[in-house]
């Protein structure tokens, strides 16, 4: 296919859309758009609106594209073209779509003067079956996805008969959004696939869309690709039905099915402690962790023993496997095999050593298991340190002991917090206790395992000091402390949702997204990124080489 | 233009006058507590000017250092104090206004009498000045001195009694703050 | 020659004039050489020079000479390559500083009591600046005019404005107004930290009131006159030197100074006494709702009434317009009044040199005391008031009258 | 008829004298403080989750913008946590520029206290005075690693690089001149009545409610107490360094004052111990390329400008990545006394209060 005229009704409001998009053939002056003279056969820059000249041959098929784009990016429409099937275009590839345009009267279509041009927006069956057509091809490939986006005035000509239309299955053809969107999220979370909300608006994304172009789609009220709006139906007219301001608005070819709208209130926000609907924001998507690294001596042990019986029967495996080897070789009367050697554990060359958990020595802890009798359920040292890990019901008597037994004497609590372990079985919190005694220059840390929900006893008739640690620790973990003063959050505000440090918590924000301006075909998140700074009186074309 | 600037003490005096008056004025009709102390000080001010203008300089002088600049910062100092629009709406302010207006009424016939009395009646042709004892004494002294020779000459006695009186002012306040205190 | 009203009337006008263009010359420089005294206590250079342009940057001229400040940059920069007059680069900062201010934009608060609001600043300015009708700069005329001159030939042009018998306590009862300024446009505001600091000035102002008044009655009685002029001449002169009498006298005047000093500090509310614009604690005190013009009428009238206080300790405690203080002149006079050396007699006449010199030397000390010292607490400020300062002046009260009675 | 009635009153979060973004609600009966509760939140920008999606590496950089007065000692306390976290031995020299630029941190981190909390009590000039000796101090920093501020300087496993050439001769210059400083500013304050009147006596903490409450740091020794991180778990180089602990009894604000004065001049006491005494040899530990961390759980305590710094790491098996990290941030438990300290004091009790606490709300808040 080519397009062999090009040329500018009356109505130009001088908007640049055209030369943005297509700069080799558009030119805006300060009154009107200009066709170039480097484009044109006669070689002259005028609107081009009487003389209605060719362009140059070897620009037709090569600027198809981009002209396509700037008539569809026109807001006034005013950008006319004719466009011809020529042999030699690469669309001559597309054997199905030749023939649905060739069966039209060539050329394809010139609205007759006072034609009017914005009616055949709504009559959506010539236009499905346009897109029906051209439907068909969908999977070609077509190198560029413009030429599907055929003329308006094509409305105006005799509809080609859609050869493949199937009209049993019912399709969105259009959607768009009416003045008024209050960006309320909720479309995008119905149908993330067609809807964009941005901070001021909401836009009908590029990928569904048959000119490729991401906006609101209010003035255009371009097409959506067929396939799309077949697979989208339903999602599509759940937002529409679930938006709040109801302006969202759609044209169906067929039946539409009957969708109920979901609820976007506050209440199925509110419903769980923190809703983690991946759905609602794909962006927040959270990769949870597999493992569960709680130090502990006793799995220490159980994995060192597991790692040298590994290496036993490997070793084993090895020596067992020259043996047949041997056997083999002997019988074949081949030489023997090498025999094995015991792989040695390699040479640690590094200025660093695991510090492994040793067994409790230390008076403190010795002390402590006989006083809590059976209320420890570990005692470790590591790294130099003291661990003593407790049942949530001895906590209170355990820092009772630890403040005000003769021989430990554990004056200060000076930290306090907790670790979300979302991968384990029976609990999914610990909280430690980090103490120190000023008098014997010791530390010791106490450390309780919390189930989902379960409430821990506060600490802060012991150590006042605990106070604003445990707020802390329910604002970011949502773990409760009965007995505490003022159960509040400290650090975020009251209204928030979630708690910040679980695992489950996404690192991005509501609405938050990364903008990938590579991924910005048609310009409109940078317009929209300028408009935001505004001009600056900066000239962002690019420099030609020419 | 230039009987006016002869006069011009004279014009000043009833000017002043009649400030003090509006100022006193405002006093009583402000619907805002501050906005009477504003008003009480202008009125303080412009009796201050009247003496002034009747070159009664250190009595001026006195009025402005006392009551401007002591006793109304006090009275605005309570009423800002205090959260006046609370007891308005209580009613507890401005209970008093039927029995107001006959005791002004009554005033103002009372002192209309006497400043009639004063100002067209015997008296008023005789001139304004200090008394016979004093005229000599005031001959080459400044003013201050004209005005404690006649307290603490003349008047001692209503003066000590004066300062009994606002003595027992003062421990009255004393006892009253410390009783509302504990 | 007497004047006719009218020559008076004008004479007077012109008077007015003079003072109020002296009094609001030196405000914005006494905020100059605050920024100099400051910053040369606090090892850094003060102002050197204007920021940017008036209009000229928004226009694209980036050349900084074409705009007015930019202008006077260039040339405040070229003095600075000179040793002694490089101190006056930045000096353009009060000019800068009086247009910001007048080119602010004036913001009233929604709550504010507006009429109030406005009234404030003006009652505070008003009473800061009537003061100067009584202060005294020069005994008798300053000059006369010369004879051809029109309509005034021949006539004196008096170094103040009245002269009234009663002079001090004018200025103590005009400036006692001054505190409603600050009362009202801090009730006005209707906000926490400026009532917090209003109600803290005006019990600060109304409690050393009383000391500073107690402490200026020492050289009045000392004297026996409530006259400018008069004091500093019989200061000077009338009484004479008589032994141990002399001596006491001198003594409780220098003692007398400190006091009022320290007074005088906290009525014009500088520091270490100022408590109403703690800016640490009352974020700016009574005028944090101040903006603009009102703002610098505040401002101004603190600086006019630093100069008042300045004005009156030197012409009560530091000998006026004589050269040596503390009523040490008559024993000067009596060595050098007959003195060959014409300078030596001249300096035991009054002039009003000596009178601006220690004004300017007690405006330096506000402004190096401000760099020195913190801030007092609020409860201590009223102790040193109440349970120091009235006994102290009290006393010396007492001893003064003694003093008058022996000589 | 009339009663009195409490005003409440907002002291931040945007005000003069607290020092960052906190927000203190007073309840005031006439100046007096019945009821303080200090607000605050209002910079947190959840850095201990941003650090659990860090390595241990990028982590690092975010201890920075914590306590920005005290960066250095805040990369300390991380390098030394994920030190013993994987058990990484460091070399000598490397301990002993890290004590040496420790303490000079410490000592920018007590110039910044002192010229503040000197504003806040009224009195401007030791500001200006204790700033030029601490952009001094920033310059060596910039010199040793091209930050002034967020310096990053440390390494896991020691140092990025040796000490630049020069930077010793930088030190010692400054040193030479750093005891007569401290003597001026002393000159202006110590013995000044209206300071002494504004700081004895003013925000008592005594030791008792000190140790309840958990504060630590200098708050804690100007109580009495001799807790100090570098003396009684000697971590760095400081055990091999000759310095004494500070201790005054009062516990107010003056003896603060005193305690910092002191424990700058122990500062410049280690300085010059560690600039004699510094050993040859490499700065840097011999590390894999990637840090992978085992199981295991450790809190690493030093003794930060303002007290107790506490890094706490949980590892997991593999993990480049922090699988917990926690700050016990000194400024945030100390702020906890704050009511303690001022209730049924005068409102510029508070002022004086908070800035003898020294606290920075980077820390606080996290």
């Amino acid at each position: 296919m080519a397009i062999t005229k090009v040329w500018i009704e009356e109505g130009c409001i001088v908007c640049n859309a055209c030369e943005a998009e297509c700069p080799d053939v558009f030119h805006v002056t300060e009154e009107s758009c200009h066709i170039k003279g480097d484009s044109r056969k006669d070689g002259r820059e005028s609107e081009n609106r009487d003389e209605k000249a060719e362009l140059k041959a070897d620009l037709q098929s090569s600027l198809e594209a981009s002209i396509v784009a700037a008539a569809a990016a026109c807001p006034v429409e005013v950008i006319k073209y004719d466009q011809v099937a020529s042999a030699d275009a690469p669309g001559s590839a597309e054997p199905a779509a030749a023939p649905a345009v060739i069966a039209s009267p060539a050329p394809v279509a010139v609205a007759p003067e006072g034609a009017p041009t914005a009616a055949p927006a709504v009559d959506a069956d010539i236009e499905n079956a346009v897109d029906a057509a051209l439907g068909t091809t969908g999977n070609t490939a077509a190198p560029v996805p413009a030429p599907s986006a055929a003329p308006r005035p094509v409305a105006a000509a005799t509809p080609p008969d859609p050869p493949a239309a199937n009209p049993a299955k019912p399709r969105v053809t259009k959607v768009w959004i009416e003045d008024g969107c209050i960006v309320c999220n909720a479309c995008e979370a119905d149908s993330p696939e067609v809807f964009h909300v941005t901070e001021t608006t909401c836009m009908i994304k590029p990928g569904v869309r048959l000119d490729g172009k991401e906006s609101e789609n209010r003035v255009e009220k371009n097409g959506l690709k067929p396939e799309d709006g077949e697979r989208l139906i339903t999602s599509i007219i759940t937002a529409s039905k679930g938006c709040p301001v109801d302006v969202i608005k759609y044209e169906v070819l067929g039946d539409a099915p009957v969708v109920e709208a979901k609820p976007h209130d506050a209440a199925e926000v509110a419903a769980g402690p923190f809703v983690l609907d991946y759905k609602a924001a794909p962006n927040r998507q959270v990769v949870m962790p597999k493992t569960v690294p709680l130090p502990s001596l006793h799995t220490y042990q159980e994995e060192q023993k597991a790692a040298v019986a590994a290496d036993g029967a490997k070793w084993a495996k090895q020596q067992a496997d020259f043996e047949t080897a041997k056997a083999k070789a002997l019988a074949e009367g081949k030489d023997a095999p090498k025999p094995p050697v015991r792989a040695v554990p390699k040479k640690n060359e590094n200025d660093m050593e695991f510090p492994a958990p040793s067994e409790a020595k230390d008076p403190d802890l010795l002390h402590l298991t006989d006083l809590l009798d059976g209320k420890v359920s570990q005692a470790f040292e590591q790294s130099g340190e003291l661990i003593l890990q407790v049942h949530p019901d001895g906590l209170i008597e355990t820092l009772m002991f630890c403040k005000g037994d003769a021989s430990l004497r554990y004056e200060m609590l000076v930290d306090q917090t907790a670790t979300h372990y979302p991968a384990a079985e029976g609990f999914a919190f610990s909280v430690v206790y980090q103490l120190i005694s000023i008098s014997r220059h010791k530390r010791l840390r106490v450390r309780v395992l919390v189930k989902e929900g379960q409430d821990l006893e506060s600490a802060v008739e012991i150590y006042p000091s605990a106070n604003w640690m445990e707020r802390e620790i329910y604002d970011m973990f949502g773990i409760r402390f009965t007995g505490h003063p003022d159960m509040t959050r400290i650090l975020c505000p009251e209204d928030w949702e979630g708690h910040p440090l679980r695992k489950e918590y996404p690192t991005l924000g509501w609405g938050q997204r990364d903008i990938d301006f590579r991924e910005d075909r048609s310009g409109v998140l940078m317009r929209m990124a300028l408009e935001k700074a505004g001009n600056m009186g900066i000239n962002l074309k690019v420099p030609k080489a020419d | 233009m230039e009987k006016l600037l002869v006069n011009i003490g004279q014009n000043l005096f009833v000017l002043f006058g009649l400030l003090a008056v509006g100022g006193a004025g405002v006093l009583i009709f402000s619907k805002s507590a501050v906005h009477s102390v504003i008003g009480f000080l202008f009125s303080m001010i412009c009796v201050a000017g009247c003496f002034l203008s009747l070159q009664a300089e250190f009595l001026g002088v006195a009025q402005l250092l006392v009551y401007a600049g002591g006793i109304v910062v006090l009275f605005l100092f309570v009423v800002m104090l205090v959260e006046l629009t609370k007891y308005q709406e209580k009613g507890i302010f401005q209970t008093q206004t039927k029995f107001a207006i006959p005791l002004v009424g009554a005033g103002l016939l009372i002192f209309g009498g006497v400043f009639r009395a004063a100002l067209f009646g015997a008296s008023a042709e005789d001139a304004l000045t200090l008394q016979q004892g004093l005229v000599g004494a005031t001959e080459n002294l400044g003013n201050a001195q004209a005005v404690s020779r006649g307290l603490f000459a003349n008047f001692i006695l209503p003066f000590e009694i004066l300062s009994v009186i606002l003595l027992v002012a003062l421990v009255g306040a004393i006892v009253l703050a410390k009783s509302e205190r504990v | 020659m007497t004047p006719t009203l009218i020559q008076y009337l004008v004479i007077s006008l012109l008077q007015i004039v003079a003072v109020l263009g002296f009094v609001m010359t030196l405000v914005p420089l006494l905020t100059f050489a605050e920024r100099k005294v400051i910053g040369y206590v606090q090892v850094r250079l003060g102002a050197t020079r204007v920021a940017g342009g008036l209009w000229g940057a928004q226009r694209g001229r980036t050349h900084q000479s074409r705009t007015i400040t930019g202008g006077l940059n260039g040339f405040m920069w070229w003095l600075g390559k000179w040793p002694v007059i490089s101190i006056l680069r930045g000096l353009p900062m009060f000019i800068a500083d009086a247009l910001k201010l007048l080119t602010k934009e004036d913001i009233v608060p929604t709550d504010a009591d507006k009429a109030v609001f406005v009234l404030s600043p003006a009652l505070a300015m008003v009473a800061a600046f009537t003061v100067f009708a009584a202060i005294s700069f020069s005994p008798g005329a300053l000059f006369y005019f010369p004879a051809k001159f029109p309509f005034l030939g021949g006539l004196p042009f008096n170094g103040f404005l009245t002269d009234i018998n009663v002079g001090l306590l004018f200025i103590l009862g005009v400036a006692s107004v001054g505190v409603y300024g600050i009362v009202l446009g801090a009730w006005a505001s209707n906000s926490k930290y400026p009532l917090l600091g209003g109600l803290r000035s005006a019990a600060q102002i109304v409690s050393y009131e009383v000391p500073l008044t107690l402490s200026l009655l020492v050289p009045v009685v000392l004297t026996g006159s409530l006259n400018f002029n008069e004091m500093s001449t019989r200061m000077a002169a009338d009484v004479p030197v008589n032994g141990l009498v002399g001596i006491g006298r001198s003594l409780l005047m220098f003692v007398g100074f400190f006091v009022y000093t320290t007074c005088g500090f906290a009525e014009t509310n500088r520091t270490p006494f100022d408590l109403a614009e703690a800016e640490n604690e009352l974020v700016a005190g009574f005028h944090t709702e101040y903006s603009g013009m009102k703002f610098s009428f505040f401002f101004l009238s603190e600086y006019a009434s630093m100069i008042t206080v300045s004005a009156l300790a030197s012409a009560f405690f530091l000998g006026g317009h004589y050269l040596l203080p503390f009523g040490l002149q008559p024993a000067w006079n009596h060595f050098f009044q007959h003195s060959p050396y014409a300078i030596l007699a001249w300096t035991c006449t009054p002039s009003i040199l000596w009178f601006l010199l220690k004004i300017f030397f007690l405006l330096f000390v506000f402004l190096w005391v401000r760099a020195t010292l913190p801030r007092y607490r609020y409860d201590q400020l009223m102790n040193v008031g109440w349970k120091f300062l009235i006994p102290y002046t009290l006393v010396m009260f007492v001893i003064a009258a003694l003093l008058r009675y022996a000589a | 008829m009339f009663k009195t009635e409490e005003m409440e009153i907002n002291l931040g979060p945007q005000h003069p004298s607290t020092h960052g973004v906190l927000r203190v609600k007073l309840h005031l009966d006439g100046e007096t403080v019945v009821r303080c509760v200090p607000m605050i939140g209002y910079l947190h920008r959840g850095v201990e989750k941003i650090c659990e999606n860090k390595t241990f590496f990028q982590g690092q950089v975010w201890t920075d913008r914590t306590d920005y007065v005290a960066s250095v000692s805040n990369n300390l306390g991380w390098a030394e946590g994920v030190e013993k976290l994987f058990g990484i031995t460091v070399p000598r020299r490397a301990h002993y520029i890290r004590t040496m630029l420790t303490e000079l941190n410490r000592i920018t981190s007590h110039l910044l206290w002192l010229g503040t909390h000197a504003l806040d009590i009224g009195a401007m000039t030791v500001f200006l005075y204790a700033f030029r000796e601490r952009e001094e101090i920033l310059s060596i920093f910039e010199a040793f690693c091209g930050a002034r501020l967020t310096t990053t300087a440390f390494r896991i496993g020691g140092l990025r690089e040796d000490i630049p050439p020069g930077l010793e001769k930088q030190v010692r210059a400054f040193q030479a001149r750093f005891l007569d400083c401290i003597e001026e500013y002393e000159t202006l304050l110590t013995e000044n009545r209206i300071w002494k009147k504004r700081t004895i006596g003013v925000a008592l903490l005594n030791a008792e409610d000190a140790i309840a409450l958990g504060v630590t740091g200098p708050v804690l020794r100007a109580a009495g107490s001799t807790y100090d991180i570098r003396k009684v778990f000697p971590y760095a180089a400081y055990a091999e360094m000759d310095f004494d602990v500070p201790t005054q009894t009062a516990g107010d604000t003056y003896a603060r004052y005193l305690v910092r004065l002191e424990e700058m001049r122990q500062a410049h006491r280690i300085v010059n111990q560690c600039l004699d005494g510094l050993p040859e040899g490499p700065v840097m530990a011999k590390l894999p390329k990637v840090l992978k961390s085992e199981v295991n759980e450790v809190y690493h305590a030093i003794e930060a400008p303002k007290g107790e710094l506490g890094y706490y790491f949980v590892g997991e098996k593999g993990g480049v990545n922090p699988y917990r990290m926690h700050i016990r941030a000194p400024s945030f438990i100390n702020l906890q006394a704050l009511p303690k300290m001022v209730e049924g004091r005068l409102l510029a009790d508070v002022i004086a209060a908070i800035g003898t606490l020294d606290v920075v709300l980077g820390e606080v808040d996290r």
